[in-house]
């Protein structure tokens, strides 16, 4: 049942005027049978359009798709078995929510009794089960992403596509969404790309992520690795929240690089596939949850703001070289709280930071 | 919700208190509704059934009585049914055609020109032309052998009338079809089904609104024209629009032929009221202030673009074949008798039609941006504003169209022949009649089109701060600008063309081509008529041309290239 | 001098040279249009209340007897009447006869050589299975050219003989035209055999160099009357009088002559020049007006029940 | 400039063939000049609603909305100086990006170059300088949503309505856009009513959170107050993520009630307005982040799942008593880490958690 897909140098180029857009840009991937892909990007680096090639509604300017070994670059949409669900939901407007979600039920042909059972249970899934005589136009944004999800989930596609599915969800829906499509998905062993912009999102579902910038592939890699271990500046940057702090090579040894910055040298690990030579810059990723006030030594700075977030403060700090800085404190009772203008110091566990060419 | 609900039903506001500017421009519709439609109608009301000052319907009796007037009331409905269903077939093909399969954009302009050939067909001339090619001895059938086809009657009349009249709902369904959110069909092909159930179950749905509004179209037009069966019906096929015309002119029976005409407002009515039931209260918008992006044409399966394109070539050639008859008919000496190729019958346009064409130009300059203006103000508050009356106006602006242009013509000498509002002789009186009879057009398309369009549009302009007019001209009118456009083509076409109506207006001030062209007609100058065709033509596509250009500056880039197709 | 207003229903380019003529002569300022008989007798009566034009100029008498029933002409008996023969002229002096129209067959020459025919000569031959589907003629109920075939038609065989030989006639029927000269274009380009027509009609397509031929039917044929009347309440009514004086006179007569104007003058003091409008070797059958006028109703009634059901 | 917006007894029916639906039901609520209030709450709680009565697209179908204290109920939307931000975008599809932005500004009547002017510092405060020229088909799901907001922001309106403006950008450009939204409001001090579904969002820049459910308001209060003593189970449960944990109460002292639970009484701070009676049921609200693996005693359960979430592992855990309670461990090196089906025992710090009457 589950298939390969499989991307090579694919590209997407707009014309517009004189004007050309590479939208994306020489993509090539593999997704693994029953694999869920996240792409990650900026806005407008690509992730939808590249999406909608796999699934056929553009043709790429260069390259081949190919879905279970086979090349699917000029099969039509409907001989894909694939599932969209679009960023603009698309619902049809003239049909009800029962008859949106029944469309595809119906195309495969299921009996009138069977899709009344099926389109329930989609619907229920999504928590829209007393909507369905309801029009897209009598449903609040919300709602009406839900639609469009189960009018796919319910279908049991080969692939998935997913652009943004739960970007109008609140956080309660969108948890307990993802654990359904993550569960539908494993379950049924369906190839899955999804695009989303919460990265909690994207770091929790996904079994690899793509990152992308410009329609070009920043870094793919399992979660943790894309986390712990960015290829590049772009990637420690954009996921998750990075302090960047330059530095310069002290020494090398394995995969630790001692750098110096601020005038102490702490031995980080280097990335991988990093050639670090004593006296080149480096930058030091700090997550700022691993950048706390310290009692003891540490870089001195001076907290601009102090924001309380639920579980944490979050402290932003103008370092002493002007550079600054956001470190996350997890929220204790009794524990220390700085306001704006107190001087702090901040310190870091060198193990897991990271120095990156910079 | 279970709890019993302590607030009634949603209390109603008047939409004019809150919508200030409507009330002008209200105003302003049901005036000029009631002195251009509906005051004419009545006096011609009274002059046909007030018999020494008591109502009576004797004469619609007299005239029930008739076998022959049942049967032309008959024929009607199911002329009127077939041309709509072929005529609205044919223009979707097109529609399709050009909005759906990827042709390249010269072809696409090219079927677009031609389909306005027919509808530029003054009386007449394109009858001629068909009657030459499929009528007995015609050369088609000739040509391809064909025997015993009896062209007069259903037939022919049916050929003629959907020829002329399937443009107005292709470029109807053109706008709607364009309009259609592309990420649907997406949806649909993604969801598994195939192209052709895709347009079974989306896009023809999704087009409702156009496709009831050019029925109802293609309805009115096939009932009220006698023009057509005049020429082509013959005695088997009575047609009630003729039979009222002959009682008029044939007859000289005034009353009795404005007494059939109103009988015509009953289908008329009845396939309004069918139009807006079958439309109904679904939603059909594709246009949301979120778009997706277009996508690359798929292909809807060779067989059925083979189809389609097969039709819109073989028609298109069809019509290319007519409209070339009378390029040769103006172009040589005497049809058929002497070939040799002359300007003589250009000449003679210029000269004993000059002042008929400028006359008729400057009425069509006047009526043409005011019914346009119409056509979007009335369409736009059909649509889109809900009180009291609406359905009522949306109605009355059709009447005119719906009846045989001659009764309305003679509505009108009755009603402006004499104070309070004296206006035979003048310009006015021409360009309203041909305004109120055909602005139809264009209010179906805008409603159409309007059907489409999410109101959150409207309402982010409401909220920068643009008042309703500002709203409607920079935000809703460029939306419906095609339709807008459309609906102006073809008032443009009609204001030199349409004769009916405007026989009884024309005056020794104001001449009128179609005058020229029908004298020419009747005075059996087939050659010079077939010259004052092509002149028309001429002027329509340059007209057509600076339309398009005023309205795409006026409303800056519409739709532009990267906007809707 | 000053100014008059005017329908007409007899074509343009005739109705253009009559004005102009008349215009020279007197310095009056004639501004017209034309219109089929039935639409100017709509818009007068629509317009009664208050009428746009003066005169009317050209068209049947039968439609000036509709019109004298509305009530919008007004009786004005024309200094040159008496030099029309009273047959031409309205008894109440409501429109006077200007010219004589009779009816004629006109056959394509192709057609006729192609099968072997003689041009028609009698009623009979349009009977000829040659014919079939090939006889484009007016209908009754919209056109004077085919309530004058009836009325010829009665006044030869008497009123059942005429409808049995219009139903067997109706056999060979392609098409009956809406407007009297409706099949003339057809018959000159071949795509109908033969038709009835007014004399006008036939000879100004003719006149276009079409193959066509003529005939009378040896049986008879009645005529129509082109007429001239003026309108009640008309503006310029002293000048509209003065038309119709120059109208009835001998100027007016040879005027249609000397332009090929393809009516015969109601009067008899000129001398027809074209042989197709010699009249000596015609047989003229004559019906009187009133008479037409009353039966007319009951001829179309008939012949829509019994001809063409 | 700044002025008062005030919602009295506002409701909303739909009326849907017979059924009918309170889509808004007797809100009312103050917000004070300049002060920005963020609506928070479920899909299809009638959020959409809400602002689009204030805008005016809506007429309530009972109760009164006063701007500045004048009865706006019948003033039409384009007097109320106004700017809203739709859910679905609205842009103008015929118009360019450029035609868009500066659409507001023309109906004002500045003049062409400052138009110009206006319009390029709004695109670039959206990260759009170079897309002006594009027509709305032509850009990301995530470009749209943006220039949708320049259109607004560019208006400086008395009062901003903004429906999830930022559901569709990556958590970067979010993170951006709100401290500039928030700057821009606090700068021209504009009354604002905020949509989210995004609750760090909602968070961090609202002065005030109003929480509703099923068309009623659950709550108004100051960001931390609706953290930290919700005043009902709903919205300790919608806000943020919270373990709730029954118990009984055994005595109430001054604010804080001794509660016990799984066999161990705590003193815990009552709920504001609770009144509590000793052997009444009570609900614990424990936040994740204050629900930690204690090596001591503690509730003992067993982790079903250990998910790493950058900067922290996730632990869902089945307790003794059959609940499942999820506790969130910041991540730092070294830390012990639990992995499924192993032993744990949660201890949490009874001054930060709240009892609520069950
Ligand atoms: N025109 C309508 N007819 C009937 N019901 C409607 C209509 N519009 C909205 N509703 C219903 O009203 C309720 C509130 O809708 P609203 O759009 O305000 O929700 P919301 O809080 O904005 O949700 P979301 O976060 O999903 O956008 C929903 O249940 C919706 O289905
Ligand atoms: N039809 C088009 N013509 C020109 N440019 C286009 C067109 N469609 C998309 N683009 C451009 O291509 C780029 C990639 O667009 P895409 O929709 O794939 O972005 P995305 O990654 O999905 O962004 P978002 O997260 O905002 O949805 C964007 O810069 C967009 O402006
Ligand atoms: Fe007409
Ligand atoms: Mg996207
Ligand atoms: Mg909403």
């Amino acid at each position: 049942m589950a298939v390969t897909l499989e991307l090579s140098n694919v590209s997407k180029i707009f014309q517009k005027d004189r004007e050309l857009v590479r939208a994306v840009d020489d993509v090539s991937m593999t997704v693994t049978p029953g694999e869920m892909v996240t792409f990650l990007g900026p806005s407008g680096c690509g992730k939808t359009t590249t999406l909608r090639m796999v699934a056929g509604f553009e043709i790429p300017s260069g390259g081949t798709i190919t879905i279970d070994g086979q090349d699917v670059t000029n099969v039509p949409v409907n001989r894909r078995d694939i599932g969209f669900v679009f960023q603009n939901y698309a619902l049809f407007p003239h049909m009800s929510v029962f008859e949106n979600v029944a469309y595809g039920l119906r195309v495969k042909g299921y009996r009138e009794e069977e899709i009344r059972r099926m389109v329930r249970e989609g619907l229920d899934l999504v928590g829209l089960g007393k909507a369905e005589k309801r029009f897209p136009n009598q449903l609040s944004g919300g709602e009406q992403q839900r639609v469009a999800l189960a009018r796919v989930l319910v279908l049991q596609p080969r692939v998935l596509l997913m652009d943004e599915p739960l970007s109008n969800l609140d956080a309660k829906l969108r948890i307990h969404m993802r654990t359904e499509i993550r569960r539908i998905q494993k379950h049924l062993n369906i190839t899955c790309l999804y695009v989303t912009h919460d990265q909690g999102e994207a770091l929790t579902m996904s079994d690899r992520i793509m990152v992308m910038n410009r329609g070009k592939v920043e870094q793919i890699g399992a979660p943790l690795e894309i986390y712990s271990d960015p290829s590049s500046l772009f990637v420690a940057d954009f996921i998750g929240q990075a302090n960047i702090i330059p530095g310069e090579v002290v020494s090398v040894e394995g995969g630790t690089a001692s750098v110096s910055i601020a005038g102490l040298t702490v031995p980080v690990r280097a990335v991988k596939n990093a050639s670090f030579a004593p006296g080149a810059p480096a930058a030091v990723v700090v997550r700022p949850e691993n950048l706390l006030p310290s009692p003891g030594e540490g870089m001195k700075g001076t907290v601009l703001t102090a924001t309380f977030l639920g579980g944490r403060m979050e402290y932003e700090v103008a370092l002493e070289s002007g550079r600054t800085v956001l470190s996350f404190d997890p929220f204790l009772p009794g524990k220390r709280m700085w306001t704006e203008g107190e001087s702090i110091s901040l310190s870091f566990d060198p193990a897991v930071a990271v120095a990156l060419q910079a | 919700m279970n709890r019993p609900s302590a607030l009634s039903a949603p209390e109603k506001v008047s939409p004019l208190k809150r919508d200030p500017a409507l009330l002008p421009a209200l105003a302003a519709i049901w005036i000029s509704l009631a002195v251009f439609v509906l005051y004419p109608l009545f006096r011609l009301f009274l002059t046909t059934f007030m018999v020494e000052g008591q109502l009576s319907f004797s004469n619609l009796g007299a005239v029930l009585d008739s076998w022959y007037d049942r049967q032309a009331f008959l024929n009607s409905l199911w002329l009127a049914t077939a041309v709509s269903v072929a005529g609205t077939v044919l223009g979707y093909i097109y529609a399709f055609a050009v909005t759906r399969i990827s042709i390249p954009s010269w072809l696409k302009w090219f079927l677009g020109a031609v389909t306005t050939l027919p509808l530029i067909s003054p009386p007449f001339t394109s009858s001629i032309a068909l009657t030459l090619s499929l009528g007995p001895n015609g050369i088609l059938l000739k040509f391809f052998g064909i025997e015993n086809f009896n062209f007069y009657g259903f037939w022919g009349t049916w050929m003629s009338e959907t020829l002329t009249y399937f443009p107005v709902s292709f470029l109807t369904l053109a706008a709607v079809l364009s309009a259609i959110d592309p990420n649907l069909e997406d949806a649909g092909l993604s969801l598994g089904a195939s192209p052709g159930r895709v347009f079974r179950t989306v896009t023809f749905p999704l087009s409702t609104p156009g496709i009831a509004n050019s029925v109802l179209l293609l309805f009115a037009s096939s009932l009220a024209d006698f023009a057509t069966p005049l020429v082509l019906a013959g005695h088997s096929f009575p047609v009630l629009p003729t039979q009222a015309y002959l009682q008029i002119t044939g007859l000289y029976d005034l009353r009795g032929g404005a007494a059939l005409s109103f009988l015509l407002l009953l289908p008329a009515m009845g396939v309004y009221v069918l139009q807006r039931f079958w439309v109904g209260k679904k939603s059909y918008v594709t246009i949301s202030g979120k778009t997706g992006s277009r996508s690359g044409f798929k292909s809807k399966g060779k067989l059925a673009e083979g189809l389609v394109l097969g039709v819109c070539f073989t028609v298109t050639a069809f019509i290319l074949y007519l409209y070339s008859l009378i390029l040769w008919g103006a172009l040589v000496k005497v049809w058929g008798v002497d070939n040799s190729l002359t300007w003589e019958n250009f000449h003679y346009v210029f000269t004993h039609g000059r002042k008929a064409i400028t006359d008729t130009l400057s009425i069509a300059a006047v009526a043409t941006p005011l019914g346009g203006l119409m056509a979007v103000v009335v369409g736009y508050i059909a649509q889109r504003k809900r009180f009291f009356g609406n359905r009522a106006m949306e109605f009355f602006s059709m009447l005119n169209y719906a009846l045989p242009g001659t009764v309305v013509g003679i509505a009108y000498v009755i009603a402006f022949n004499e104070r309070p509002i004296l206006l035979t002789g003048t310009m006015t009186i021409l360009v309203a009649a041909y305004m109120f009879r055909y602005h139809a057009a264009g209010i179906r398309a805008v409603i159409a089109s309007l059907h489409q369009i999410d109101p959150s549009i409207e309402e982010a302009s409401a909220s920068l701060g643009a008042g309703a007019a500002r709203t409607f001209f920079r935000v809703t009118v460029p939306l419906v600008v095609p339709a807008v456009l459309m609906g102006m083509r073809y008032l443009f076409i009609h204001c030199m063309t349409a004769i009916s109506a405007t026989i009884f207006l024309v005056s020794v001030r104001w001449s009128l081509l179609t005058t020229r062209i029908l004298e020419c007609m009747t005075e059996l100058q087939f050659a010079q008529a077939c010259a004052f065709s092509v002149v028309l033509i001429l002027l329509v596509f340059g007209a057509t041309a600076v339309l398009t250009g005023l309205t795409r500056f006026a409303t800056r880039r519409i739709s532009g290239e990267g906007g809707r197709g | 001098s000053g100014e008059l207003n005017a329908y007409t229903i007899m074509p343009e380019k005739y109705a253009s040279q009559v004005f102009e003529a008349f215009s020279a002569e007197t310095g009056i300022k004639v501004n017209f249009m034309r219109f089929s008989s039935g639409e100017a007798l709509a818009r007068v009566v629509a317009e009664k209340n208050n009428p746009q034009v003066d005169m009317i100029l050209g068209g049947p008498a039968d439609t000036y007897e509709a019109g004298i029933k509305e009530g919008v002409f007004e009786a004005y008996k024309p200094a040159g009447a008496e030099g029309i023969p009273e047959k031409f002229r309205s008894k109440e002096n409501y429109w006077t006869g200007i010219g004589i129209i009779p009816l004629v067959f006109l056959t394509n020459s192709k057609f006729l050589a192609d099968k072997g025919l003689e041009a028609p000569s009698s009623w009979n031959d349009l009977l000829d299975p040659a014919y079939k589907n090939g006889l484009q003629m007016a209908d009754a109920r919209t056109s004077g050219t085919a309530t004058e075939r009836i009325y010829s038609l009665v006044k030869i065989m008497g009123e059942d003989e005429a409808f049995a030989y219009q139903k067997k006639m109706h056999q060979n029927i392609q098409m009956y035209t809406k407007s009297g000269a409706g099949g003339a274009m057809p018959v000159a380009t071949g795509q109908a055999a033969s038709g009835i027509f007014y004399i006008v009609d036939a000879l100004d397509i003719q006149q276009q160099g079409h193959p066509v031929v003529i005939s009378y039917p040896k049986e008879g044929v009645s005529y129509g009357i082109e007429a001239t009347g003026v309108l009640k309440g008309a503006r310029n009514l002293e000048n509209a009088k003065k038309f119709m004086d120059w109208a009835s006179s001998k100027t007016f007569a040879q005027l249609l002559v000397d332009k090929k104007i393809n009516y015969i003058p109601t009067r008899g003091d000129v001398e027809v020049t074209n042989p197709a409008l010699d009249l000596s070797k015609v047989n003229l059958v004559e019906v009187d007006v009133t008479w037409k006028g009353e039966n007319r109703k009951a001829f179309v009634d008939r012949w829509i029940n019994e001809v063409i059901k």
